[in-house]
């Protein structure tokens, strides 16, 4: 095209307009977000919207909601939800999905339920073996779906199914195996003492705070992208703020019984915590977690970078099983048992909603971890705050399915911007 | 139906040389009893008649039962006997039957409206009548505020046990509901929560527990321990479990109801055999059918009611195997009951 | 012009099930050159490419680079050989951003943390060479980009790493004035480092004023493979659409499949 | 680019190198197919092949599985899962999920057997009752998928949730209604006369010809793409030898019992078919269908070509629910009444399962009426060939899920080949 | 030139979230002109043409057709009013066939059936006429094609019908050489036919060539709105890269957000 007619245009060596400008103050951050959101990007706003609005709801309908009690009730009961959730993020991540990691993790929870009983081994190791369990499933599941190319939904429901003849193999037909072990049995029963909660509190929000002025220092020197020091700072101060606050309720006896004190943070609180920014480390800080987001984003785009597709896709069913090994030894710690039915029935399809309520797409290649967290609390709160209502079983029915509809409405409504913005 | 002879053969089997005996249990879920106790009683006597028998599961899906019911005609058994996941599917099943000439007995469960030739059982409102004087008893007529923990709401032997404990407990005027609940497919893991948030809800005042056997009795104890109130709380159950057992020798569960399957299978056998040799089987009454508007003869048998007392009795009578409970921490309380 | 081709096929079949696109095809990259492949639309210059690529296997045929015999079966192999591409269909990950496409599959790391900080300052330095103006910003996601400026980012992201040979298949075709003019600046540039530089395009002006050779494709066929400096920009035409041009070209024009 | 020094290249007016050539003869279409089998588009033959795969395996497992009698319960048992599945193909070309389409057809089939029971309606009456409430739901479904953007799989669980608690308050807890009528049985377990069964077979034999012929010929007369009459004739010589060999087999007395003839075609057969070929006519045929495939393919090109997507998509879940009314219809009719738990469980993973083993994909745009037929016939073999082995239920569970795996493997397998050649 | 444009847009403005593409552009298209709206990479080319299109909805600006206001919410809608667009970036259904393809939304029928017949024929035509010498079959995918032959679908598809305006985003960007011989002919005949024809292009010499007027666009503003014959190759370039040539073009250069 270009003949020598054409006038030799000049080098623009660094026209970035906006990426050079930094948001100046909080002022101007303030109308960068807002700018965001009106732009569509509304990051896990809406998700968070939904739960307040289930939260005010049912604070109206019942005066034993916002108790410290019912609060630490909802935090033990949405413990194994989040964390089969959290696993599964990464599966559908690659738009694939995980039928059996429901079963898988009630299998896990039962090899380690009955290393206790049956071989007296120690909780550690049996934690181990469950999670070992779940993770050579993982793998299987794995290989079927990136090696023989058959669909993730069709191995997985087979897997649903085959798992739970396991089951029923193991612990016998509508049997059960007690969880016998104190450690495991504490993890949702158990509270840390009041003094370890402040300290879990304050290096909670020391770290987060390190850490996040060690990469705003690193931004500003370098000229890169970032957000001015102000948000950071009140971005530290919120989750100070939040940390302190769940701290000091659950730190206050909330038995209602004098002779038996319950008090001090239950244990599976920081257990979620820590799975948590462990794989929101994995998926937004190493290699592995950009390679995942890219091979659900486009296949072949990340094929002809080089990537391996097959090892992440087998990869993150094995992430998915050995969560929800985990997930399954939460549940068994809260049931105090394990029965041939745990994992089964609608766990598997609550699970994928929540994630999908936070914010996870289907179709692969958006969302993460907290997305799972979130959204698990919604349905822990729905089966929490109704179960605070005691109503017939059909209304029950009927309430969730509403409610579901609702804070997934929220959701979606207040997303829709994005798309009248033309993207996604 | 279209084309058919509606005068079936039903009858003239006479006496035939014997056939072969089918059973359809109906699920794997709402109780361990199924597969671990009556599968082995009914193959035990089955084989000591030397009759040839076919025995399956139909998963708690009634279409499932219908194809193994077809099947098992196809493949020519002569008796048929059901454990029916509901009346309606029962009765098409023994139609169809009926309609090829295959003899049909009602086990466990009475199907209304069906043809059966006979109705082998416990009596399920018998079994809730047992729950509530067994919780009532524990209770000693203290006044108490009790929760219910009913089995799922799509079976209707939960119905069933629930109305039975009510007509024991409503009676007295000590006792006082203070919520109740169905938990969706006899589900133990949801049935956790749904307890702690009635729990939550009526401020941990509560003295006593009707569940609906003994996975929700387990599930109800996990909530209680956390609470610090496990074996303060009476906590009723039902089965027999080893489970149930266990909580009920540690004192966290206050009774359960054993159904001996043993006795049942035995009874069924009995009657089947009788059906195969185209003879009739001993029956100690009837039982009212409204749906069909009609008698169903019947041998009716007792559920009898377990408490810390007489766990060993379950045991002796091979409902629960001694190694299985007195594992760990209850070696010494199986010793206390004189389990060994 | 060097011994021995860096990348060199021989007797390239490939057929998509009953569709024969590539026949006999032979194609030399040398060092240090920049060769035009052209062909009409269809005469599966991008099917060539990607068989070069590891993306498609071919049916029949060998492949040498620098001489020895290899089998690239998948990109892996190619890029370890020092084999980048520009694809046609670019394939960027629509959910990530410029810098994490950019750096896709060979992300700096410090430990085993991605950094971030200096992906990100060598994605802007790379663009900015590119006459890229427009971006907003380099954390932007790659969906958002106009249709040139994805391509720049195609680009761009080849040209980050050391390699040995370079294959850009219609690389300017989205391209404004400007931006052509840099693309083509640094194809002559590569092939003045060394590198062996494959460029595909349909105008004939950009392909005469940069490549050394020029191969065309007619039908799935190699119909000539010439110096540039010996043939017209009407031969090119007459090569690419008719399959010959005077005694150049296919002779036995062979059966069309 | 062009200067004037290019010579005009001239016009190729027709240059369709193979289009133009049609294959002459039988030789060369077999040739053809072959070729197309190597490029990897197999068509149904994979599901077809796992099918016949499972026949052989519970052949030789047992010798009352090749019988008349269990021919017929076959078909019997597969009616309502190939249907559901039917029904389902639509929302999956378009990428969604119903969750719900299990319980809206049990709830679809209460009302059909209330309406029967408690008002004595008119059979028909009462189906169309059915139906229409089935439409009804899955009308409100679309609306909430299409116009508020709320995914898929979150609105159809919260109507799995929610329809289950209307079933649960219409036939009360633990209750059941009984199908009353006589018609609405008939369709599973009475069976057409054996004049009806020939008539049928041979009306569908030579209307089959009818149209392929016809279509040969207009495809020949105006020059168009067309399959040699060879390979015409083929076809219809196998569809009417298929036609009369099954009701050949089906008009025999299959009764154990001489008292007690059963024969002819079961009229599940026939209502089965009479969907299918009306569904493969609406999307083979239809400019709906046509739509239909191409939201499936690509959401935002159809927008562009002016199609109203909502409309479509709104439309997808009112036939998938109105299917799921009919297959909760049929299964009443099996089980000769509706419980509270009618269309729950894995209902729907299984109808989801078929209609992905018979090949439709989860992410939309590939799929079609038969697959789902062909893979419900799969599911229904499986439960059929495993309930007359009679195994501990554990193994019953595990056998289904390696079934499923192989059945789906054997379709993977012989589906790579595509990728091999480079498509989809 | 005829009293009133058949299609203008007047003070168009469009954003996304913080980015603002368009500024205040008006932009007319007249009958029997073939008009090119010329820009640089991301200059809002594809933006201006999809705003058109009813894709995107403008945050602020007036339309007409034809002298009468309207409002274009949707695809739909804009072709009810006799426009039709090629995208730049295609959007074909990858599952369906050409001739599926081309007549997507628009289906010939008889009665409720599928026309195929017809439809197949026309859809041979049409591509014949584009020079498209190696698609294999019109029953072909067009997951399948090459990056020229989608084009000419996508060109194919937009002509079929009896429409007033034709806008085609770089229609020729991926097309070999005599195939964009033939889609500038059709351009130029569309024309000639009264049609108003909007043609984006980094082409100069091909603009030049069958364009009447030209609009230049520079970083989202109107730069400058010229007939053809008044300015040269490199002023046109002038345009593009810098925003103004000589007298031309964007005098304060305002700020760029
Ligand atoms: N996956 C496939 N299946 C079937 N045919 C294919 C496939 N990929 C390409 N083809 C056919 O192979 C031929 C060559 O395609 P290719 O993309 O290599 O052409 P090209 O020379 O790059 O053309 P362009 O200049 O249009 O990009 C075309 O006729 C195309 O239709
Ligand atoms: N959905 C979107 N979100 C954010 N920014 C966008 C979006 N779409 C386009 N842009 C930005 O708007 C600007 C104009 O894009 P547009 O596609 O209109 O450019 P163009 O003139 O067509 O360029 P090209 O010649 O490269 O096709 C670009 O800077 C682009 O990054
Ligand atoms: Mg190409
Ligand atoms: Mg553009």
């Amino acid at each position: 095209m270009t003949q020598t007619s054409a006038p030799e245009p000049e080098l623009a060596d660094s026209d970035f307009a906006i990426d050079a400008h930094q948001a100046a103050g909080l002022g101007e951050a303030v109308q960068a977000y807002r700018n965001r959101i009106r732009g569509g990007d509304m990051g896990s706003l809406p998700a968070v919207l939904g739960l307040a609005v289930l939260f005010v709801v049912f604070s109206i309908a019942s005066d034993r909601f916002l108790i410290a009690l019912n609060l630490a009730n909802l935090i033990t009961q949405a413990g194994a939800i989040c964390v089969l959730a959290m696993g599964l993020v990464p599966v559908l991540l690659l738009g694939d999905i995980d039928l059996s990691a429901g079963v898988a993790g009630g299998l896990s929870a039962a090899i380690t339920a009955l290393a206790i009983v049956d071989h007296d081994l120690n909780w550690a190791v049996a934690v181990a073996a469950g999670v070992l369990a779940g993770a050579v499933m993982g793998f299987v599941i794995g290989l079927f779906v990136a090696k023989l190319g058959i669909p993730s939904f069709v191995v997985t429901l087979a897997f649903f199914l085959g798992l739970q003849g396991v089951i029923l193999k193991m612990i016998g037909e509508g049997g059960s195996v007690r969880v016998a072990d104190d450690v495991i049995r504490g993890i949702t029963i158990d509270n840390m003492s009041v003094a370890a909660g402040w300290i879990l509190a304050v290096v909670l929000s020391i770290g987060y705070a390190a850490v996040s002025l060690r990469r705003h220092r690193i931004q500003v020197s370098r000229g890169l992208q970032h957000a001015p020091l102000s948000v950071v700072l009140i971005k530290i101060a919120g989750i100070a703020a939040i940390a302190i606050t769940v701290t000091a309720v659950l730190n206050v006896n909330r038995s209602r019984n004098p002779n038996f004190p319950i008090e001090g943070i239950p244990y599976v609180l920081p257990l979620v915590a820590v799975l948590l920014v462990f794989w929101t480390f994995v998926f937004n800080r190493t290699r592995y977690g950009r390679h995942v987001y890219a091979v659900g984003g486009n296949r072949e785009a990340a094929r002809r970078a080089g990537i391996n597709v097959d090892r992440i896709r087998v990869s993150v069913f094995v992430i998915c099983t050995s969560m929800a090994a985990v997930s399954g030894i939460i549940a068994s710690s809260y049931a105090g048992k394990v029965s041939a039915s745990s994992g089964g029935g609608n766990t598997l399809l609550y699970a994928v909603g929540a994630a999908v309520i936070g914010g996870t797409s289907l179709f692969g290649g958006k969302g993460k971890p907290s997305d799972a967290v979130i959204g698990g609390v919604v349905i822990a709160t729905i089966a929490n705050g109704l179960g605070l209502l005691n109503q017939a079983s059909w209304i029950n029915f009927v309430v969730t399915g509403g409610v579901l509809l609702l804070a997934a409405g929220v959701d979606a409504v207040s997303r829709r911007r994005r798309s009248a913005a033309g993207v996604g | 139906g279209c084309g058919s002879d509606s005068d079936g053969g039903s009858g003239d089997s006479g006496k035939k040389a014997e056939g072969k005996i089918g059973v359809i249990l109906p699920d794997t879920k709402s109780s361990v009893r199924w597969e671990s106790a009556d599968r082995p009683a009914l193959e035990a006597a089955f084989k000591a008649a030397g009759v040839d028998y076919d025995i399956q599961n139909a998963e708690g899906d009634a279409d499932k039962m219908a194809t193994i019911a077809d099947s098992m005609i196809a493949d020519g058994v002569t008796v048929l006997a059901i454990v029916n996941l509901d009346s309606d599917s029962g009765a098409s099943i023994e139609e169809k039957a009926g309609k090829q000439g295959v003899k049909t007995i009602d086990y466990d469960r009475l199907t209304l409206g069906g043809s059966a030739d006979y109705y082998v059982s416990f009596d399920n409102t018998k079994v809730g009548e047992l729950q509530g004087q067994g919780l009532d008893k524990c209770l000693a007529g203290k006044d108490a505020n009790i929760i219910y923990l009913n089995g799922s709401p799509t079976d209707n032997n939960a119905t069933l046990f629930s109305q039975g404990a009510h007509s024991v407990l409503d009676k007295v005027s000590a006792y006082k509901k203070v919520g109740e609940q169905a938990v969706p497919d006899w589900d133990n893991e949801k049935a956790v929560t749904i307890f702690e948030q009635l729990y939550t809800k009526v401020d941990g005042d509560v003295q006593g527990v009707y569940a609906a056997n003994d996975g929700l009795a387990g599930s109800v104890i996990s909530i209680l321990q956390k609470n610090g109130q496990d074996g303060k709380v009476p906590v009723t159950g039902q089965d027999a479990t080893v489970e149930g057992l266990q909580n009920i020798l540690a004192g966290t569960q206050c009774m359960s109801v054993y159904k001996s399957a043993k006795e049942e299978a035995g009874a069924l056998a009995d009657a089947a055999i009788a059906l195969a040799k185209g003879e009739k089987a001993d029956t100690n009454g009837t039982t009212e059918d409204k749906t069909g508007n009609r008698q169903v003869p019947s041998i009716l048998l007792t559920p009898k009611s377990i408490t810390k007392d007489n766990v060993k009795d379950v045991v002796d009578d091979g409902g629960a195997k001694a190694s299985d409970i007195c594992t760990g921490s209850f070696e010494k309380l199986c010793a206390d009951a004189g389990i060994s | 012009m060097s011994e021995t081709p860096l990348l060199e096929l021989r007797g390239i079949n490939k057929s998509f099930g009953a569709v024969h696109v590539l026949h006999d095809v032979d194609f030399a990259v040398w060092p240090g050159q920049v060769t035009a492949l052209v062909g009409d639309n269809g005469a599966g210059k991008s099917t060539l490419v990607k068989v070069v690529a590891g993306i498609y296997g071919a049916d029949s045929g060998e492949s040498f680079f620098e001489g020895r015999p290899v089998h690239v079966s998948n990109p892996k192999d190619a890029s370890d050989l020092g084999i980048e591409v520009v694809y046609q269909d670019l394939a960027l990950c629509d959910n990530l951003d410029i810098v994490q496409n950019m750096f896709l599959g060979r992300e700096k790391r410090n430990g085993f943390i991605l950094d971030e900080a200096s992906m990100e300052a060598r994605a802007r330095e790379t663009l900015a060479s590119l006459s890229v103006r427009t971006v907003k910003s380099v954390r932007q996601s790659v969906a958002s980009l106009s249709g040139g400026q994805r391509q720049t980012v195609a680009i761009a992201k080849s040209v980050l790493w050391n390699s040995k040979v370079v294959l850009l298949d219609e690389p300017t075709a989205a391209l404004g004035v400007a931006q052509t003019r840099q693309v083509l600046d640094l194809v002559r540039r590569l092939a003045d480092q060394g590198l062996g530089v494959v460029l595909i395009s349909h105008n004939m002006n950009d392909v005469l004023e940069v490549a050394d050779r020029i191969t065309a494709l007619y039908l799935g066929r190699v119909a000539a493979d010439v110096a540039a400096k010996d043939v017209t920009h009407s031969q090119v035409v007459e090569l690419i659409t008719a399959g010959r041009s005077g005694d150049l070209g296919i002779t036995s024009s062979g059966a069309i499949a």
